[in-house]
């Protein structure tokens, strides 16, 4: 099935990449797909352990399951606001 | 009402917007651009945003302070893109009958957004560079502190 | 900076006084005249004020404010005199580096004006009027809480 | 010797007077001069014992001596600011 990831602050900085499309096998857990993307992006490994993932703008757990079409969007760690 | 906005954020249009004869006690928090960071100049900010899920989870602070406070009126804006020293980049202001819920609950919201709205910053120094470290969003509000996992 | 004063308080002339690159975090505080105490409907408000004394005890409250949090601004404005609904009688807006002080530095100003400024509040109602009960000053500030004896 | 009163809020309004010229026994004590008040105007006496008392824009304690030209506020309890 195929997938859209979206990347955010420096993620987006160290993939390059805003938007991505990606195939996956069916009902994928986000466990598994954070394994993936370690794989495809050997420059955000380190951080994907301390990121959080959406989908369709939610916030997911790792055991969440990924639909074909979803959204998911990979979230390093918020710093919005001030101190 | 709640806002996520490239443009800059009007204090004055916020406060008239805040004007409502049964409250006597109103709160507002602006944070802004600061010109240090750990001992360092800052000399701009770059603020990125997930804006569809921004919007949304701005939307939670406000009904979750609207459902634990007696809130009359509420107006959160969050800024994002890129700003300058001095400008504001989050407002929160609230209007209660009594001060004491009004302190509490713009308390309360600005500390649930910063754990729970996807906004990143990004800071420049004279030389270089970095993102603002943060924290893992909350699944819910403030209230629980259950980090996702 | 304080102020004492019989016309109406300005809070965009506030705010921009309290412009400050070196500060993050801002809190607003705005009391309003409201139109109802004790489920009785209010149609104005009359402050009465000892102008010298008020504005000593108005420079008390900054300067504890100052020594207990690490404020870079703190203006309070109180206005007294005849208010209509809605108007303004008191603003204290404190600016610190981070929000946490902001907040807490704002409420205690607030609180420890409130317990020490030598201002008496009339109701007016559609029908009759009253002074509205207050409380016996503090000594000093609101931290220590000896009432006068 | 000669002192100065001021009347506030309810106070004021109850005694019809602003401002009253007072000749009292030297050095009389706050709590004196409080008994006395009662006595001159008996419409506040009532709402004496809840009121403060300040020397020359400084709140004192009941056992202060007032000095000859001592300005005395008579302050009934304060309500700034909203609740």
């Amino acid at each position: 099935m195929n997938i859209t990831l979206r990347f955010f602050g420096q993620l987006r900085e160290l993939t390059g990449k805003q938007e991505h499309e990606m195939t996956v096998k069916d009902n994928i857990l986000i466990e598994d797909l954070e394994w993936l993307l370690g794989q495809r992006f050997p420059q955000i490994k380190e951080h994907l352990e301390t990121s959080s993932f959406s989908i369709n703008e939610e916030y997911v757990s790792r055991n969440a399951k990924v639909n074909a079409g979803d959204i998911v969007g990979i979230l390093p760690p918020i710093s919005g606001g001030a101190e | 009402m709640i806002k996520l906005t490239k443009e800059p954020i009007n204090t004055e249009v916020i406060l008239q917007n805040l004007e409502d004869k049964s409250t006597g006690g109103v709160v507002l928090f602006l944070g802004r651009v600061r010109d240090h960071a750990n001992n360092k100049a800052v000399t701009k900010m770059d603020y990125d945003a997930y804006p569809k899920m921004a919007e949304g989870k701005l939307a939670e602070v406000e009904a979750e302070t609207q459902k634990r406070w007696p809130v009359k009126k509420i107006i959160i804006v969050h800024r994002y893109g890129s700003l300058e020293l001095g400008d504001v980049s989050v407002a929160v202001a609230v209007a209660c009958a009594h001060r004491k819920d009004a302190f509490e609950a713009c308390r309360f919201a600005i500390d649930t957004l910063k754990a729970t709205v996807p906004i990143w910053k990004k800071e420049y120094f004279k030389e270089g560079s970095g993102w603002v470290d943060g924290v893992m969003p909350t699944m819910k509000q403030a209230g629980d502190k259950t980090t996702l996992q």
